[in-house]
């Protein structure tokens, strides 16, 4: 079971990323790119929360419910530099957004291909 | 205030002042470049404390400066030739543009050549090495022509060539611990014959490339030929002498001493080797500069030579050679910028007979074509005479005839030279041309006479570098004032011979001026018999195109032998290659992006052979 | 060609991870580390229920002043990079071209659009002690505001507010922070100088809840920013300075 | 300590940063001059910090009250000062630069300052910070704020330009969050201090490859060589004195982090090894590819590329003598860069093309801009009398001393290579006939009191190389020294 898990929940961590990974490096289409980036910082972030996880563990909030009781909490740092690192996923998707926007504006396509203006 | 830190400020404020006197106006830059042109010498010989030292430490790097014996005669040359060409150059670059930048950098070139001299320690030898490096190469593309190929060529072999000396000065620093000359010196016997070579030749491929020697001579006919000539005799006379200077002390200290001899017969026969090709080139060279260019290149080659063979007496003759050779290059390269200033020309097929319209330049370079050519009661004999005698009696036979059949050749140009500039016939369109400024004749003069002078009495030059070869590890070396005595036990005595040729050469000058006025007549250049061949007005018909038309026939297949297009070769081959490894960058963001895939991929699969896990 | 190679390197960087993670069993609690004394201190010391939060605002406010950087970051950039001469003065407004939606929608983003803002609140004002916190508040709030925006044409965002929510929100931030440099005990910057009040308690936590208040208005206003550039500069015409 | 805290390195330009539209709205100027004020502050209290430093007593400042461990901590030692407080000098020295530098509007200038405020805060952020994860969050605000620097020009191919920066610069994060995550897993920290206690416990196989996620996350950002396809599309451009602040400020913050978590937190044998080749390979591709650039600022950030990669040689060697001579190197291409990108700032300020061509004969009618940018190209080709002159040489000496001759002979080959790119330029600029009808931009006096200053700062180092070198020396110590610095970060650890 513990294999299992371990296996099953990074292994899905891990084909997200990778799945993000391959369509930044293969898709043509920016927003194909962009869209790809997501899903790799998607992977990643459900990556974080599963190495944060312990065996029946609780959400680690001091509820009046589980005050004063003996259980077993969930490593919450993990969960706070997540939260941080989808915002920063955030903020850096919008700005790639914008800037998908703005090569197609003056490209008039978003095939990454087409767009090398700068080079060597 | 310590005399030496004072004459390199004297010379950087110089600099400066002459920057900004030239940037107010002109007349107020001349005059102060003319005062400073003064005062260095001045100050040098009179004011100078010889035995004083300056030492300081900067970034945990000990910097000494204090002058010997050899370094001292080295300035003598920088002394002398650098103010004469200063005041020269007033002359010469009058009304030219940027004129600030032009003293700037001259100056700035003497002070680094001056610093050389004085250095103790590699760090600030090759401080000053660098200064003298950017401040010529901005006098080498002065006038704007040929700055991708002359200039860069420049920059590139002198960048090649410092950097070189940088690696060896880290190598030592890294076996002795220190940067100081005589640490190095000292230590020199206990490395390993690896280190010995790798330092040693290090040094010596900076140092030749400055003296311009074989392989490494390509960026100087260019660089020579397209600075403004004022900077060039310093350029050939002095800044060339650097060279000679550090491999002075390289092949004569080092390896000379330390059983080594090798290496510095391989330098010998690259000087001799040098000296022949440069001097055929030279023969063919059509502009006046070019071969003065090439004869320069000749010239360093016979002094290498001497060093490289390292024994007392031929050093001694390269050193007097060199001395020699800074003079009357500098004189012949002081006339050929007044030719061109005041004929607009230096082509030897279009310029002639300027002897009497400049009777002043054409003494002088007289006087120095004879230094030059060795002919008798000249220095340059009696240099000659001393590299000949080494090396016969040190068995280099072969080299003898080198040297000697690169001697004879050399009074073709040196013929050349004086009859297209000076001789034959005056062209109607010549008329016009007047003796050069008094500021431009003086220092030629002065140079000239100089070299009359030693060849009456070498002794006066030998002296000091006697003196200065005691730094080389050669005691007690045996000099006569006008006397030269040689191991077969002959002697002659200069100062008769010395007489004796200038009464016949005036008694013939006055004999011939005689007789060339009762039987001469006038013809134009332009009436040439042909038969029965068409002469087109854009036919260069002046007898000094094509001058030895024969013999360049003969020697065709070693001039075809151009090294200069190898290394054009190797230099767009580079380009190309440049131009191939830049594609790598092939502005897909993509790519990009794979590139760190893939560098990841190559680092987690060797992380074994890497990390060792 | 190129995706087979891509694929293999994907491959490759799978198998290396994943027999890297593998030796960090899922679920297992293997570290002593910093994690007990922050599940220790949260409720005891600061007050403050959900130990997320607490981490968040307090051990690690560092790290979300810089979060809260990233975004306003974000909305500074979207902005530079979409700017245009928009002619605000000529009193033509930006139009969106998007068809209008259907009145069905139109009227239940209506009905929707105060109750997301609400909850949006009710999130960001509780952070301290249920799941949730400012950004999660920020993001709902800025959901409703897209609602409406995707659904009327016509509805448009004052810009002027939002900066000077921005400005108000941020600024709070970075100032009770810097209050902690003089009232607080170490004199520490980001450190809680009010009273910790009692756990599970709305006004507990000291400055955690206003902070976590001032981020939320803050992550509500750029995001709605953002959402609101990218929806609208689109349209305008041409901006002279291109191509 | 209330008034020269290093906590207002950050918060005083993030709280200028948000509340600069409200200073726009009461008098418009102030958008301008507000960040200056902030600029010269911050510049002060770095240098009344770091002037006052007691030799191996970093300021240690812990926020929110927590000691380090447990909350995050900033350090102010003779290392990270020196890097900070070059970063602060240059900010200033960038918005002297680019106070009126181009007249783009108010709206748009309120944003420029913004993210340049930002790019400052980020960038200091990432030097001083104790803790890692934090150093991720300030490289982030770093990254996206160059994005949209990079992008501020409309009309070039700057959008173009700062996507290829924004697809690498997301695969660094990712990777640098890869490797915290795998760190924190095994130490259960993210203290750096504490990392680098706990990290000799760490499985070698396991510490090998969080190295090289770091070295892929942090070499991007330090431009080494197979990753930094985005440098010269974006110094290119940005607008100028963004090139000047990236060379001087993004580029130091990414090789300091990277030489922080590779000397102080995560030993891993073998890790400087690949550093010396990959810096190798750096500057081997970029001063070639430099070569035979046509546009000149695309060359100059080729020769950044080539810097920096000679900066990771030099820390590669692991010595004593390797880190005094990469600081140097470091210091230098800051400042020789930024002077550089600044003077070309204006040399090409209105040729749309950008060409090296298009500067023939500009020394006659840009004397000034010329003339700096010739100082720059003599300095960073290490000529003496100026400073680039002692940071190469001390940077042989290093390498000599690690008995790596081969390395020498191939950094000075490639310096041959610089030589010509650089004198090419300055033959054109100053020996060649101007072209007709050029449009000439003369530099406004604060771009010339901006430059002036780096070239005094130049010149003044380069004849006298002990202004810095004592500091040097001590950040050196400082950071060799890693017991002490653990020591001072975590005093109540027993080391063991």
């Amino acid at each position: 079971m513990q294999e299992f898990l371990t296996y099953g929940i990074y292994g899905t961590a891990f084909f997200l990323m990778l799945l993000g990974l391959y369509a930044a490096l293969v898709k043509k289409n920016l927003v194909k790119i962009v869209i790809g980036l997501s899903v790799l910082d998607s992977g990643l972030h459900l990556l974080f929360v599963a190495v944060g996880y312990i065996s029946n563990g609780t959400a680690p909030i001091f509820s009046p419910a589980v005050v004063g009781k003996n259980v077993v909490m969930v490593d919450p740092v993990p969960q706070a530099l997540v939260l941080t690192a989808i915002v920063i996923g955030f903020g850096v998707t919008a700005v790639a957004l914008a800037l998908v926007v703005r090569l197609y504006r003056k490209h008039n396509t978003t095939n990454i291909d087409e767009i090398k203006n700068l080079k060597w | 205030m310590n005399s030496l830190v004072l004459l390199l400020l004297i010379i950087a404020g110089g600099a400066l002042l002459s920057y900004f006197g030239h940037r107010i106006n002109q007349l107020l830059g001349n005059i102060t470049v003319f005062i400073v042109a003064l005062i260095i010498p001045i100050y040098w010989f009179t004011q100078v404390d010889f035995t004083e030292t300056v030492s300081l430490t900067i970034s945990g790097f000990h910097l000494e400066w204090g002058y010997n014996m050899y370094g001292k005669l080295f300035s003598m040359i920088v002394m002398i030739l650098s103010p004469l060409a200063l005041i020269y150059a007033i002359g010469y670059m009058k009304d030219q543009k940027k004129l600030a930048t032009f003293y700037f950098s001259f100056l700035f070139s003497i002070l680094g050549m001056t610093g050389i001299l004085m250095s103790r320690d590699f760090v600030s030898l090759f401080i000053f090495w660098e200064i003298m490096t950017w401040s010529s190469y901005l006098l080498v593309i002065f006038f704007g022509k040929d700055v991708e190929k002359t200039g860069i060529k420049y920059m590139v072999f002198s960048a090649l060539g410092a950097y070189a000396m940088l690696m060896a000065i880290v190598i030592i620093n890294n076996n002795t611990g220190s940067m100081m000359l005589a640490d190095y010196f000292t230590a020199f016997g206990g490395f390993s014959l690896q280190t010995k070579l790798l330092t040693g030749i290090l040094l010596m491929f900076g140092f030749a490339l400055k003296s311009a020697v074989m392989p490494l001579h390509v960026w100087a006919p260019g660089a020579y030929s397209n600075t403004p000539m004022a900077y060039t005799s310093v350029f050939s006379g002095a800044l060339s002498k650097m060279g000679i200077y550090g491999l002075g002390f390289v092949v004569v200290n080092l390896f000379a001493h330390a059983n080594m001899s090798i290496v510095g017969d391989v330098l010998a026969w690259l000087g001799a080797i040098t000296a022949v090709l440069a001097t055929f080139s030279a023969i063919f060279q059509d502009d006046a500069k070019k071969l003065l260019a090439y004869s320069s290149i000749a010239q360093l080659g016979y002094i290498v030579t001497g060093i490289g063979i390292g024994t007392e007496l031929s050093v001694m003759a390269g050193l007097y050679l060199a001395i020699l050779h800074a003079a009357f290059k500098g004189v012949l390269f002081m006339a050929v910028g007044a030719v061109e200033r005041q004929a607009g020309s230096t082509d030897m097929t279009v310029v002639s007979g300027l002897v009497r319209k400049m009777p002043f330049t054409f003494f002088a370079s007289l006087i120095a074509i004879i230094a030059l050519a060795g002919i008798p009661p000249l220095g340059g004999f009696v240099a000659k005479w001393m590299l000949y005698e080494s090396l016969i009696t040190n068995g280099n036979f072969l080299m003898v005839i080198m040297i000697f059949l690169s001697s004879t050749a050399a009074f073709l140009y040196c013929y050349k030279f004086l009859f297209g500039l000076f001789l034959g016939q005056q062209e109607p369109e010549f008329d016009h041309v007047k003796e050069a400024s008094p500021l431009m004749v003086v220092p030629m003069i002065l140079l000239s006479l100089f070299l009359m002078v030693t060849g009456a009495y070498p002794g006066i030059v030998l002296k000091y570098i006697a003196a200065g070869m005691t730094n080389l590890g050669f005691h007690d070396v045996s000099w006569q004032m006008s006397v030269l005595t040689n191991t077969w036990g002959d002697s002659v005595n200069f100062q008769h011979i010395f007489l004796a040729v200038v009464v016949v050469f005036v008694a013939f000058l006055i004999f011939l001026t005689w007789r060339g006025y009762k039987h001469s007549t006038k013809v134009s250049t332009k009436d040439i018999s042909v038969s029965g061949e068409m002469i087109k007005p854009e036919d260069n018909m002046t007898y000094s195109k094509d001058f030895y038309k024969p013999f360049e026939r003969v020697l065709q297949p070693i001039l075809k032998w151009k090294i200069n297009k190898y290394y054009d070769e190797f230099g767009k081959g580079l380009e190309a290659l440049f131009d191939f490894m830049r594609r790598i960058y092939t502005g897909n963001g993509q790519t990009y992006a794979v590139y760190v895939i893939t560098f990841l991929v190559i680092l987690l699969v060797f992380s074994k052979s890497i990390f060792g896990y | 060609m190129k995706k087979v190679i891509i694929i293999g390197f994907l491959g490759v960087i799978a198998y290396y991870l994943l027999s890297a993670f593998a030796s960090v069993p899922f679920g297992a609690d293997l570290i002593k580390g910093v994690k007990d004394f922050y599940l220790d201190k949260s409720p005891n010391d600061l007050k403050v229920a959900n130990v997320v939060t607490s981490i968040v605002v307090n051990f690690r406010g560092f790290d979300t002043l810089g979060e809260v950087t990233v975004l306003f970051l974000a909305s500074t950039a979207l902005g530079s990079i979409l700017y245009r001469r928009r002619s605000h003065d000529s009193g033509l407004n930006p139009q969106r071209t998007a068809p209008e939606a259907s009145a069905l929608v139109q009227t239940g983003a209506k009905v929707i659009f105060p109750f997301t803002i609400m909850l949006g609140a009710y999130i960001f004002i509780h952070g301290h002690l249920t799941p949730g916190g400012g950004f999660q508040g920020g993001a709902i709030i800025a959901t409703g505001f897209l609602l409406m925006l995707v659904s009327y044409r016509k509805f448009f965002i004052e810009h002027n507010a939002l900066t000077w929510i921005e400005a108000i929100a941020g600024s709070t931030f970075v100032i009770l922070g810097l209050l902690g440099l003089v009232y607080a005990n170490n004199h520490n910057f980001l450190e809680n100088f009010l009273p910790a009040g009692k756990l599970n308690d709305l006004l507990s936590g000291g400055i955690i809840g206003i902070i976590y208040v001032a981020v939320g208005f803050k992550v509500g206003a750029e995001i709605t920013g953002i959402l609101d550039t990218l929806l609208t500069v689109k349209e305008t015409g041409l901006d002279p300075e291109e191509n | 300590m209330v008034i020269s805290d290093p906590v207002y390195f950050i918060a005083l330009p993030l709280l200028t940063a948000f509340l600069l539209p409200l200073f726009g709205k009461i008098y418009k100027p102030l958008i301008g001059i507000i960040p200056g004020l902030v600029f010269a502050f911050i510049a002060y209290i770095s240098f009344d910090l770091y002037l006052n430093l007691v030799p191996g007593k970093p300021i240690v400042i812990q926020l929110a009250g927590w000691a380090p461990p447990w909350g995050i901590n900033l350090v102010f030692s003779e290392f990270s000062g020196f890097v900070v407080t070059l970063i602060t000098f240059l900010a200033f020295l960038v918005w002297v630069y680019s106070y009126n530098f181009k007249k783009v509007g108010f709206d748009n200038s309120k944003k420029y300052f913004t993210l340049l405020m930002l790019l400052v805060a980020g960038s200091i952020g990432v030097v001083l910070t104790g803790d890692i994860f934090n150093m991720f969050v300030f490289l982030e605000i770093t990254a996206i704020s160059s994005y949209g620097l990079t992008a501020f020009y409309k009309g070039r191919d700057s959008a173009e330009a700062a996507f290829k920066f924004l697809l690498i610069g997301s695969l660094s994060s990712t990777f640098i969050l890869l490797a915290i995550l795998l760190l924190y897993k095994q130490v259960g920290t993210l203290n750096m201090a504490e990392i680098a206690v706990k990290a000799q416990s760490i499985d070698p196989k396991m510490k090998s490859i969080i190295a090289i996620l770091f070295m892929i996350g942090l070499g991007i950002e330090a431009e080494m060589f197979p990753m930094n396809g985005w440098v010269p599309d974006a110094y290119s451009q940005a607008p100028g004195p963004v090139a000047a602040s990236f060379a001087g400020m993004l580029a130091k913050s990414g090789i300091y982090a990277l030489v922080r978590v590779f000397y102080t937190v995560l030993e891993v044998d073998g890790i400087f090894d690949l550093l010396l080749i990959m810096g190798i390979l750096t500057i081997i591709f970029a001063e070639f590819s430099a070569m035979r650039q046509t546009r000149l600022r695309r060359m100059l950030a080729y020769s950044s590329i080539g810097q920096m990669g000679l900066i990771m040689v030099a820390f590669s060697f692991n010595t004593k003598a390797g880190i005094f001579a990469g600081l140097f190197l470091m210091f230098n291409h800051a400042i020789i860069k930024s002077l550089l990108f600044l003077a070309s700032g204006f040399l090409t300020y209105s040729t749309k093309q950008k060409k090296i061509r298009d500067l023939d004969g500009f020394g006659k009618i840009m004397p000034f801009t010329s003339l700096m940018f010739g100082l720059g190209a003599f300095a960073i080709v290490g000529l003496p009398p100026f400073s680039g002159f002692w940071g190469k040489l001390n940077m042989l000496v290093a390498t000599a001393d690690s008995n790596l001759y081969f390395v020498i002979a191939l950094i000075l080959l490639v310096a041959v290579v610089e030589v010509v790119y650089y004198f090419k330029v300055i033959g054109r600029l100053y020996f060649r006939q101007q072209h007709k009808e050029v449009e000439v931009h003369k530099p406004t006096w604060n771009a010339i009191a901006a430059m002036s200053v780096l070239a005094i700062v130049i010149i003044g180092v380069g004849i006298y190389p002990d202004l810095i070198t004592d500091y040097l020396t001590k950040a050196t110590n400082e950071l060799f020294d890693k017991a002490s610095y653990i020591h001072n970060v975590l005093p109540n650890l027993s080391l063991n």
